[in-house]
């Protein structure tokens, strides 16, 4: 495992210049790169060293550093490692490669991407919407989106449940009942 | 020639979708031509309130996540805030997650055979095998509390321990079930027009398959034997004897029996999960769920459900709420992409039994 | 004067009774489909209340004047080959009209019901209706062609076309003719597993590919219609399986036994089925069921 | 005599008696409680006996059974499922998503009372409602029917003006056809 692991770091490392490499416990190693240099690691990864399978592609929001941070996560049926490679955009203008020659599926990731952050990937084919429908509010998913702000807003909403009270002293204030021993400990 | 294509909607309304979607087929004749799925109809934006709450209170709305099968999302969930923190497991919670998650895989694959078997008109093995799923049910609810969701495997270990007596209940369960399974095989496998209609449908091809993200049954209905169970064990499958089965072909058929052998091999492990099951602990209590925080860092914890591969990739920013949570279903590769690719060319009324082939899961895609 | 009021009174006896017994036997179909399920089911009499529901519902669809036509055309038939069929031996208490001829004119208006149905589905615009009409007269082409060949086998063999004669050569010789000429009673029977629609040849309404086929748009009273229509159509069908093939009955008790055990054929065989393709559902009618039928016509030109 | 009062009577009671005991509901699984409509429907549950029986399409159905939280895409196809019924029809909130939003009370896509946008006639509540419940709530659904008390179609019809503002203050694009019955 270890030896797996250190052939691959020396492999990517050698191979791109502008990477550092992390090492994790158990089988994971992290790889930092430019964003430029994604579908090229991608397509290294995949075609000369056996990474096929496309595990996952996720997004996080860095609201402070005012940056998104993408993540390709791949998977070796062979060497049995997973390999995360980090990359990260700029939020006011965030373009990204289109990586979906690569693996077909990454067209859907990019798809929720693209509508739940609002990242642009340059020459991606897809209908415009994917989960939401005629949605007019930025994108959902970016921090500085207040759902429940929005929701309060827009949908309206049943009194009764402001103060978010536990359901058993709503029952007993109906009926007069006392609280059991028992729960009083769990009582709010 | 050509014929005139139509366009129909199956779906969202419709007694043949698996969930609340929509495919859009072009058809000329009976053969479909294009397809595209709609998907969206269920988007809750759970990843989103996921930020809002704290690391325990996720647990609520992560079982939501694919309603047939809630348990291998909190596994994921759970082990990748494990990862992070860097927290212990005891050995008696790993055994008994194992075996949730395997009594889970079981109802989840009961439902399947009532999928699929209703998909082509077979409604008899379906209303036995649902009729039968309650057993596994109450079995959960005598567990964990709930018969649907049940959130509870947690960050340390599980909930609650074992109640009295519930080896033995499981396992008269699954004597049970094992003598149902022989009743559906001869009802389902044995039937001729069941064969003539799964067999050579929605075939994926073989040396496409890894490429296109294909896995777990779908996968081993190809030939490739894939499974994370073996590939990245996680809790103690590396201490458990079970086969993954698998089936050559890559049609309804092929998947159809590697689910077949998969849900006996489930029966196997759990009895020897329930044989093996340790004493002790079940759970390494976490701090104040108000002010528990994580350090900082990512982790992605993958487990194989149903479906296939269900994974959850967890970031956190050193505080008390997760900073994102993605979770990657199985259905999300194999009810868009995969789904789009295998209509094409089949006949329109095999569109129902390719989708519950696949374990389309709707909710899983859109959370 | 008499003897008309006589036949209209009898046509109306002969209506109620194959609606109730119709109706009857789908809710004993229902009723046994969950026992066999391990359930309880609903009562035997669940389908009358489905059918008074249907009729009290508000209708308030309309996509043209053929939509309506389409379940009046399928009760027209119902209710004609209802009359044209003897219902008991020797005509007592329920005298219809029979002739000479009557089993070809039965082929005939027997299709006429499902081309009227095309007719009202393709109005309603509904794309899964066309496509359930055109399953259902491709598979009707399939069942036709072992059931003309059980019949023109039976017209050769007693060289006559009249369902009444059939009978009484039956009463005569004492033998039925299930086993007099077995293929042609063979042949028919798997043409009837199609006529009846049930799994596995259910592909006209097969819910989970065309949501419910020609009766997609058609709620409420056309439901209505469409339900008493094919209830009055099962018993008239059974009545003539028996008629010909199993030498009538005497009185109703002895028909609805008759008719229940045939019933029971289709029915079983469904339960326990998935559901055939459309071109796999005629390509079953056109091997075995066919290859019957032609044992039958060769038995009766050769014998 | 048919127009007679006391006859009407008579037929009111046959028609509400078969209401009652006839109920299609319509095959779509709105939410994640469609899940136990399976187990509701097979042995041990079996809601064929109260005469419970799936519909395939909404014009043959009786019973719209919402099982869950709403988004509002699927909510624009809900309602013009909904106004594709025949009357007498009748709509089941089932779970506590539809009473006042559930846990999705801060969700940007649910909607969080389903009575603001449909006339509901029962509420089941629970996340999930058990098969129990659901039979209850059906049982309910009977009695209402048998008092002539559920009423939602007509009170949809008669308050079509609230109803429909309250629906496009949700889904921005709407292009629905006129609801005429």
């Amino acid at each position: 495992m270890e030896e797996i692991k250190k052939a691959a770091i020396e492999k990517i490392t050698t191979h791109f210049r502008e990477v550092t490499a992390e090492q994790h416990n158990g089988n994971r190693v992290d790889f930092f790169i430019g964003k430029e240099e994604i579908p090229a690691i991608l397509f290294y990864l995949k075609d000369e060293m056996g990474y096929n399978h496309l595990s996952h592609i996720a997004c996080v929001d860095w609201l402070e550093e005012k940056e998104f941070e993408i993540v390709y996560i791949v998977w070796s049926y062979t060497d049995k490692i997973k390999i995360f490679v980090h990359t990260r955009v700029d939020r006011e203008n965030p373009v990204m490669d289109n990586v979906d020659m690569i693996w077909r599926q990454a067209n859907t990731y990019e798809r929720e991407m693209k509508e739940m952050y609002g990242i642009e990937f340059t020459g991606l084919e897809a209908p415009e919407e994917f989960l939401l429908e005629d949605w007019e509010g930025p994108p959902p998913m970016r921090r500085d989106f207040d759902t429940e702000a929005y929701a309060r807003e827009k949908y309206w909403e049943r009194p009764g449940r402001e103060d978010a009270r536990d359901v058993r002293e709503t029952i007993i204030e109906r009926t007069g009942e006392e609280l059991p021993d028992f729960a009083k400990k769990y009582k709010r | 020639m050509r014929e005139k294509a139509t366009t129909l909607y199956i779906g969202p309304q419709h007694p043949g979708i698996t969930g609340n979607m929509m495919v859009r087929v072009k058809v000329e004749g009976d053969t479909i031509v294009k397809a595209t799925t709609e998907v969206g109809y269920l988007h809750r934006a759970f990843e989103k309130l996921i930020e809002k709450r704290n690391w325990l209170q996720s647990f609520t709305l992560l079982c939501r996540f694919c309603v047939p099968e809630p348990d291998p999302v909190e596994e994921s969930y759970a082990r990748a805030v494990e990862e992070i923190e860097g927290r212990e497991v005891p050995e008696r919670a790993k055994y008994i997650r194992v075996m949730v998650l395997e009594l889970a895989r079981m109802a989840s694959y009961m439902l399947w055979y009532g999928g699929q078997a209703g998909s082509l008109g077979l409604y008899t093995v379906g209303q036995w095998s649902v009729g039968d799923r309650n057993y596994i049910l109450d079995l959960f609810e005598e567990l964990t509390g709930g018969r649907v969701y049940h959130m509870y495997i947690w960050p340390g270990g599980v909930r609650r321990d074992m109640p009295e007596g519930f080896e033995e209940k499981v396992l008269k369960t699954m004597n049970y079930l094992e003598k149902r399974l022989d009743d559906y095989d001869d009802l389902m496998f044995e039937n001729s027009i069941f064969q003539k209609r799964t067999k050579g449908i929605g075939i994926i091809d073989k040396a496409k398959a890894i490429e296109w993200g294909v896995v777990g049954p779908p996968l081993r209905g190809c030939g490739i034997k894939h499974d994370v169970r073996i590939d990245d064990p996680y809790e103690v499958y590396d201490k458990l004897d079970f086969i993954v089965p698998t089936h050559e072909g890559g049609d309804i058929w092929s998947r159809a029996q590697v689910r077949r052998q998969e849900i006996r091999q489930s029966i196997r492990i759990i009895r020897q999960v329930i044989d093996k099951m340790p004493g002790g602990e079940f759970y390494n209590k976490v701090p104040n769920p108000q002010k528990w925080t994580l350090p900082k860092g990512d982790a992605y914890a993958r487990t194989e459900a149903v479906r296939g591969e269900v994974g959850m990739y967890v970031s956190s920013d050193g505080g008390t709420h997760p900073r994102r949570a993605h979770f990657r279903g199985a259905a999300y590769v194999h009810g868009i992409t995969l789904l789009e690719n295998l209509l094409v060319g089949e006949n329109l009324a095999d569109i129902s039994a390719i989708m519950n082939s696949l374990g389309t899961c709707p909710p899983e895609i859109e959370r | 004067m008499k003897e008309i009021l006589y036949y209209t009174w009898g046509a109306i006896v002969s209506f109620v009774v194959a609606f109730s017994v119709g109706i009857t036997y789908m809710g004993l179909n229902r009723k046994i489909t969950a026992r066999v399920q391990n359930r309880y089911g609903p009562p035997w009499y669940q389908n009358f209340i489905d059918v008074i529901k249907l009729s009290s519902k508000k209708t308030s669809i309309h996509h043209g004047v053929m939509q309506h036509m389409g379940p009046a055309f399928i009760m027209v038939t119902s209710v004609v080959s209802l009359l044209v069929i003897p219902i008991l031996n020797g005509n007592k208490f329920f005298p219809n009209l029979n002739f000479q001829g009557d089993l070809i004119f039965l082929l005939y208006i027997m299709v006429f019901g499902p081309l009227g149905m095309a007719l009202g589905a393709g109005q309603t615009g509904n794309p899964n209706s066309a496509i359930g009409v055109t399953r259902g007269l491709s598979q009707m082409a399939g069942f036709e062609i072992p059931w003309v060949m059980a019949l023109v086998a039976l017209m050769i063999q007693y060289k006559t076309t009249s369902i009444v004669d059939l009978m009484n050569v039956q009463v005569e010789s004492g033998r039925w003719l299930m086993f007099s000429s077995p293929f042609a009673f063979l042949a028919a029977v798997m043409a009837m597993l199609g006529m009846f629609r049930y799994a596995p040849f259910d592909i006209v309404g097969a819910p989970q590919e065309l949501a419910s086929g020609p009766m997609s748009e058609n709620g409420g009273k056309y439901l209505f219609v469409m339900m008493s229509a094919g209830s009055v159509f099962a018993f008239a069908k059974l009545t003539l399986y028996v008629d010909i093939f199993m030498g009538g009955a005497d009185n109703l008790i002895i028909l609805v036994v008759k008719t229940f055990a045939l019933y029971l054929i289709p029915m079983l065989y469904g339960i326990t089925s998935p559901r055939y393709r459309t071109e796999q559902s005629v390509r079953w009618f056109w091997g075995w069921p066919s290859f019957f039928g032609l044992l039958a016509i060769l038995q009766a030109a050769l014998f | 005599m048919i127009n007679d009062k006391n006859s009407q009577k008579i037929v009111d009671i046959i028609q509400n008696f078969a209401r009652q005991h006839s109920i299609w509901v319509l095959a779509y699984g709105t939410g994640c409680g469609a899940i136990e409509i399976p187990p509701t429907m097979t042995s041990r549950y079996d809601a064929e006996r109260l005469g419970v029986r799936g519909a395939a399409t909404p014009r043959q159905a009786d019973v719209l059974l919402i099982t869950g939280y709403l988004t509002t895409k699927t909510l624009k196809r809900v309602i013009r499922v909904y106004e594709q019924m025949q009357d007498p029809k009748y709509v089941i909130g089932f779970g506590s998503c539809t009473i006042n939003g559930g846990m999705y009370w801060d969700s940007y896509n649910t909607i969080k009372a389903l009575d603001r946008y449909m006339p509901v006639d029962v509420y089941i509540n629970g996340c999930m409602p058990r098969p129990e419940s659901v039979l209850s709530g059906f049982a309910k659904l009977q009695e209402l029917i048998q008092a002539g008390k559920a009423d939602g179609a007509k009170k949809y019809k008669e308050n079509l003006e609230w109803y429909r503002t309250n629906q496009k203050k949700v889904i921005p694009n709407w292009h629905m056809p006129e609801y005429n019955w």
